[in-house]
């Protein structure tokens, strides 16, 4: 865990209420989310990392309440003091050859660092990605750049496959030997009652210090209790009770 | 000027009043690798119970201005694990003083659990927590009438050899009378203040943001009321105090100082921040200068 | 969709839930110039006694991060002057409800001042402080056991055709019981909360910042307190209840309202923006429209 | 009183720990201070008015603590959200023919614009200014430009007469018939004291509201109670109990 100031380098607009965020600051760190500091928030606001590169860091996020309705006013420059180094993220390894990331609206994201992670190990990469509607598509080309395979999902039909992500699966049978998901978490649920074999998923829980103290973030699982934050956010599908 | 930042505790040297609070620094350990542990005066572990807890249901935290709500419920691995595995390895690392803090339902588990507590070698400090708003029939009742922590005090000063610390609720008509009670009953010191009983509600939702319904606030918020009971306890008591409730900044500490506590113990501002006691305790010698002190110990309970 | 702010209130018809708190807002007339008082649905007046008072000394007034301190000490013209000319003189640019709070020292002071401001043709609720903490053997003492909140209602009650509110302290272990007593003891209604006692030293000079050393604590900060307690009592008793602690936007009041609050009460904010409660009765109706409310009424105690 | 937003025009350390503060905005506004909202602290500061022409209003602060603190290190440009239109100030009806202005101190900058608006009626003005020593003299020579005379001391004798601005009072014996004062207390009270004949003085007091009716900033006078901030500042010397 690494506490730092980044800058913003970009902060717009992608979808509606959703922005992507650019922070740039300390080089490339680890962790599967950072924790940002809001000016007048008591608490940080934990958001996944989306991609990595040149001591950039980009997370996608959507205004959901006052503290990112702030975020999403701040302007390029505006200094920020970030957690980084945080939460145990998807493993690339734990695919052997075709991998299948399942995510849904604002849990896109985070698989992308991972596609681009399991194509770099040489795995076969297929990607089915849901929303409501059109409009609320996000970084459907970017995953296109890097997956071999991405399959739309909305619920109003009006790209890809009407329905859920699951009908996307159901309809188009990707091979996977291994599944990755991040989500609504009734969506991950589906996903791991609905797809066979091995995988994981991203967990969501508010959170206190978000660096696996404070015990804030815990879950009842197959294994005992476990943090969201620090023995997560990403746990094996055998593990998780729902 | 070299300043001296040790207080003495009941015996003990502290080498800064600077402690994390209970519940808000895990067993030590889960920090150990991101600080150098040792520039801490004093760590109080996570409330421990006689059987393991998982605590209470999720979501456990709510934001509020200034503050925050925890419901954690005394999540833990019980007194067994504390005594056999987190003080001895905490104790391989850090070489100040370490404070076990106890909860329990009835005195027979504050008895049994204290007592174990007395016997390992690593712990310091014994901090009975007779407060805790979170958990059905439990602490609450006991830390809410003199008559109730008179006799907890007594009963675990009965089996313990160690400084026991009596920590107090601030859900209270009248602390000080309930201080003195435990002052009367054998305690060695009291820590105030825990957390206040408090709510928030979703009103996109219509449901309160915690999953218990109520939790513990606390938080640069309570700061105020926090330094008043210490103020009015350190003033009506003979024993030493920890002061504890809304301590964010060096400043906060010689505050409360100030006001009588001779420890002062950090709590939600280490959740918004995990560097924040060793921050804190970097910034008292430039902070003493500014103010001509020379050594902590004289400020105590000057004001 | 036009929406509907109104609340019922002890058979009267409030505009809209926002009152100014007592002490926060004068006698109304000093802002009478600076906005339309009239978009207020009630004023609460300064608490009144029944001779004149100048207050305590100076400093009255300490800043704290999410709050402040105040320890004013119930500066008043007398109960007099209140019913014979701030009162008629706000009744004539004022249509809401005016609050009289009446504070004492004694059950007599209470019965006197009770009797004259229930005489008095403007004054259309009694609010009984039984909780100020800035006065020595004061209010203090009534506001914090069952039975003298309850004195103090039966006296008042004996001597009022109003509707008669008794405003409660906070700084109390069970602020449920105190308010059934009064209940029982036949209030018409409860306020809750008046101020934290609280505390701040200056470190540079090493002093409080009050003169009088402690004072009220109020403020942002301690909404989720008095969030809570106003869901405790409105869960416990049947008489209505006026939310007050913290109140710092429309988002707060419809909290406060979802908790069981008929009507809220802004304090504290009025010092940092005089124009809060006017703002925030202004900014209601959107926010109703976003959470799906059309009348306020019907989202008093829904969680 | 008006609640508005301003904007910092300038903000510019004038002599140690002291800011001149610039605010662009509404037009001329009445009020002998201001009380600013500063973000992050729960009441305004309140800072008396210096000047004030085409819709700026100047200030002149010291840093005595952490809000004072925030503010130095405020840049141009920065929006605060600010209280006008407070206090009674100066009455300069009041002086017939021949003004003395007392200051010291951060008590200097007030009179400045009194100093302004006695020369605007035709009075003779003389100002003595007090300070601590040479580097902490402020706005000297702003009052030069609009004053008769200007007398200054300085405690350490740095500069003008050693002493207190009573020992340049008593050294240069100017005529005048009425006396206005600001600055710290003691000195004030001293001056109310040893000069003969009619006079006012400006107050300082912690104040809540700054407007008048939360009763934080009461004092005893001889008419009876009177808020600092509405009735006030400014007393005449007969009033005040000291
Ligand atoms: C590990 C992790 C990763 C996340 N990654 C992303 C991401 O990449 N993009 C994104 O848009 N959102 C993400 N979220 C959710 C995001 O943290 C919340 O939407 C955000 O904190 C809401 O803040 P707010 O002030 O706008 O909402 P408010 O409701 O005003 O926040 C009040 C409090 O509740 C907390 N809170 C509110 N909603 C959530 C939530 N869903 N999960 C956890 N805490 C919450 C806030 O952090 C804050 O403490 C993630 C959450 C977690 C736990
Ligand atoms: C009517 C009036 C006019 C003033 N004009 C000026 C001016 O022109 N230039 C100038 O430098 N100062 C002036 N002051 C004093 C100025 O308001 C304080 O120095 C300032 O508020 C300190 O804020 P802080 O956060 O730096 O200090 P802190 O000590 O951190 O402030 C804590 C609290 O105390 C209050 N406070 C602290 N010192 C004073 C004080 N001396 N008077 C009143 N409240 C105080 C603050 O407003 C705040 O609420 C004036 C005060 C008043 C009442
Ligand atoms: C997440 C969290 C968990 C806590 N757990 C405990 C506990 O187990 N035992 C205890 O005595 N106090 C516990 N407390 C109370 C703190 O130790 C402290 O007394 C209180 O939070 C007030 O200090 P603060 O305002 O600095 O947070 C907890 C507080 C928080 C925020
Ligand atoms: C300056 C000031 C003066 C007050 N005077 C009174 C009073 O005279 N009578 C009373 O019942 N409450 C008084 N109060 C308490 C408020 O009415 C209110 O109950 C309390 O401040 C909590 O609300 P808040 O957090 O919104 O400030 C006063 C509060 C303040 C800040
Ligand atoms: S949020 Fe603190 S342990 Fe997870
Ligand atoms: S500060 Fe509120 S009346 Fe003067």
């Amino acid at each position: 865990m690494i506490k730092s100031r980044y800058h913003i380098s970009e902060n717009v607009l992608i979808a509606p209420k959703t922005y992507q965020l650019v922070l740039a600051g300390e080089a490339d760190v680890e962790g599967e989310f950072v924790d940002i500091a809001l000016p007048g928030f008591y608490l940080r606001r934990p958001l996944s990392v989306c991609d990595r590169e040149d001591g950039k860091l980009t997370v996608v996020y959507r205004v959901v309440g006052e503290g990112t309705k702030a975020l999403s006013e701040m302007t390029e420059g505006t200094e920020l003091e970030v957690l980084t180094g945080l939460g145990n993220g998807f493993d690339p390894e734990a695919c052997r050859e075709e991998a299948l990331l399942v995510g849904g609206g604002l849990g896109v994201p985070p698989l992308y660092l991972l596609a681009k992670e399991l194509k770099a190990r040489g795995k076969k990469v297929t990607a089915v990605l849901g929303f409501n509607k059109a409009e609320e598509i996000i970084l459907a080309d970017a995953f296109k750049a890097v997956c071999d395979e991405v399959l739309i999902s909305t619920v109003d039909g009006s790209v890809g496959v009407k329905g859920f992500v699951t009908d996307a699966i159901a309809a188009a049978h990707p091979a996977f030997d291994y599944f990755y998901t991040c989500g609504p978490m009734i969506m991950m649920k589906v996903v791991c009652a609905a797809l066979e074999g091995p995988g994981e998923a991203s967990l969501e829980e508010r959170m206190g210090c978000g660096a696996g103290f404070c015990y804030g973030c815990s879950i009842q699982t197959k294994n005992g209790p476990r943090r969201v934050c620090k023995d997560g956010p990403v746990f094996k599908k055998e593990e998780l009770l729902w | 000027m070299v300043k001296d930042l040790s207080v003495g505790l009941c015996g003990l040297t502290l080498k800064n009043p600077v402690i994390p609070a209970s519940g808000t620094f895990g067993f030590g350990l889960e920090l150990a690798k991101d600080m150098d542990l040792n520039v801490l005066g004093g760590i109080s572990l996570k409330g421990t119970t006689r059987e393991a807890r998982y605590g209470n249901p999720t979501p456990r935290i709510a934001e509020c201005p200034g503050g925050m709500i925890n419901s954690v419920g005394l999540q833990n691995p019980g007194i067994n694990v504390l005594v056999n595995e987190k003080v001895p390895a905490l104790r391989k690392v850090y070489d100040g003083c370490i404070i076990a803090n106890i909860s329990g339902f009835s005195l027979d588990e504050y008895r049994e659990c204290c007592a174990k507590a007395d016997v390992c070698e690593g712990i310091d400090i014994i901090e009975v927590n007779i407060s805790c708003p979170n958990v059905h029939n439990g602490g609450m009742a006991f830390g809410t009438s003199a008559e109730s922590a008179a006799e907890v005090t007594r009963t675990v000063r009965a089996v313990c050899r160690k400084p026991v610390f009596i920590k107090l609720s601030p859900n209270v008509t009248d602390i000080v009378s309930i201080a003195r009670a435990c002052e009367d009953a054998g305690a060695d010191g009291v820590t105030l203040v825990n957390t206040f009983l408090g709510m928030r509600i979703d009103i996109h939702r219509r449901q309160p943001v915690i999953a218990n319904k109520m939790g513990g606030f606390s938080g640069q918020a309570i700061f105020p009321i926090a330094l008043r009971m210490v103020y009015q306890v350190a003033h009506a008591c003979r024993i030493p105090v920890m002061g504890c409730g809304g301590v964010a900044s060096a400043a906060d500490v010689i505050e409360m100082m100030m006001a009588g506590a001779t420890a002062v113990q950090v709590g939600a501002e280490n959740l918004r921040n995990p560097f924040a006691c060793p921050e804190i305790a970097a910034a008292l010698p430039d902070l003493m200068e500014e103010l001509n002190i020379n050594t902590l110990q004289e400020i105590i309970g000057t004001v």
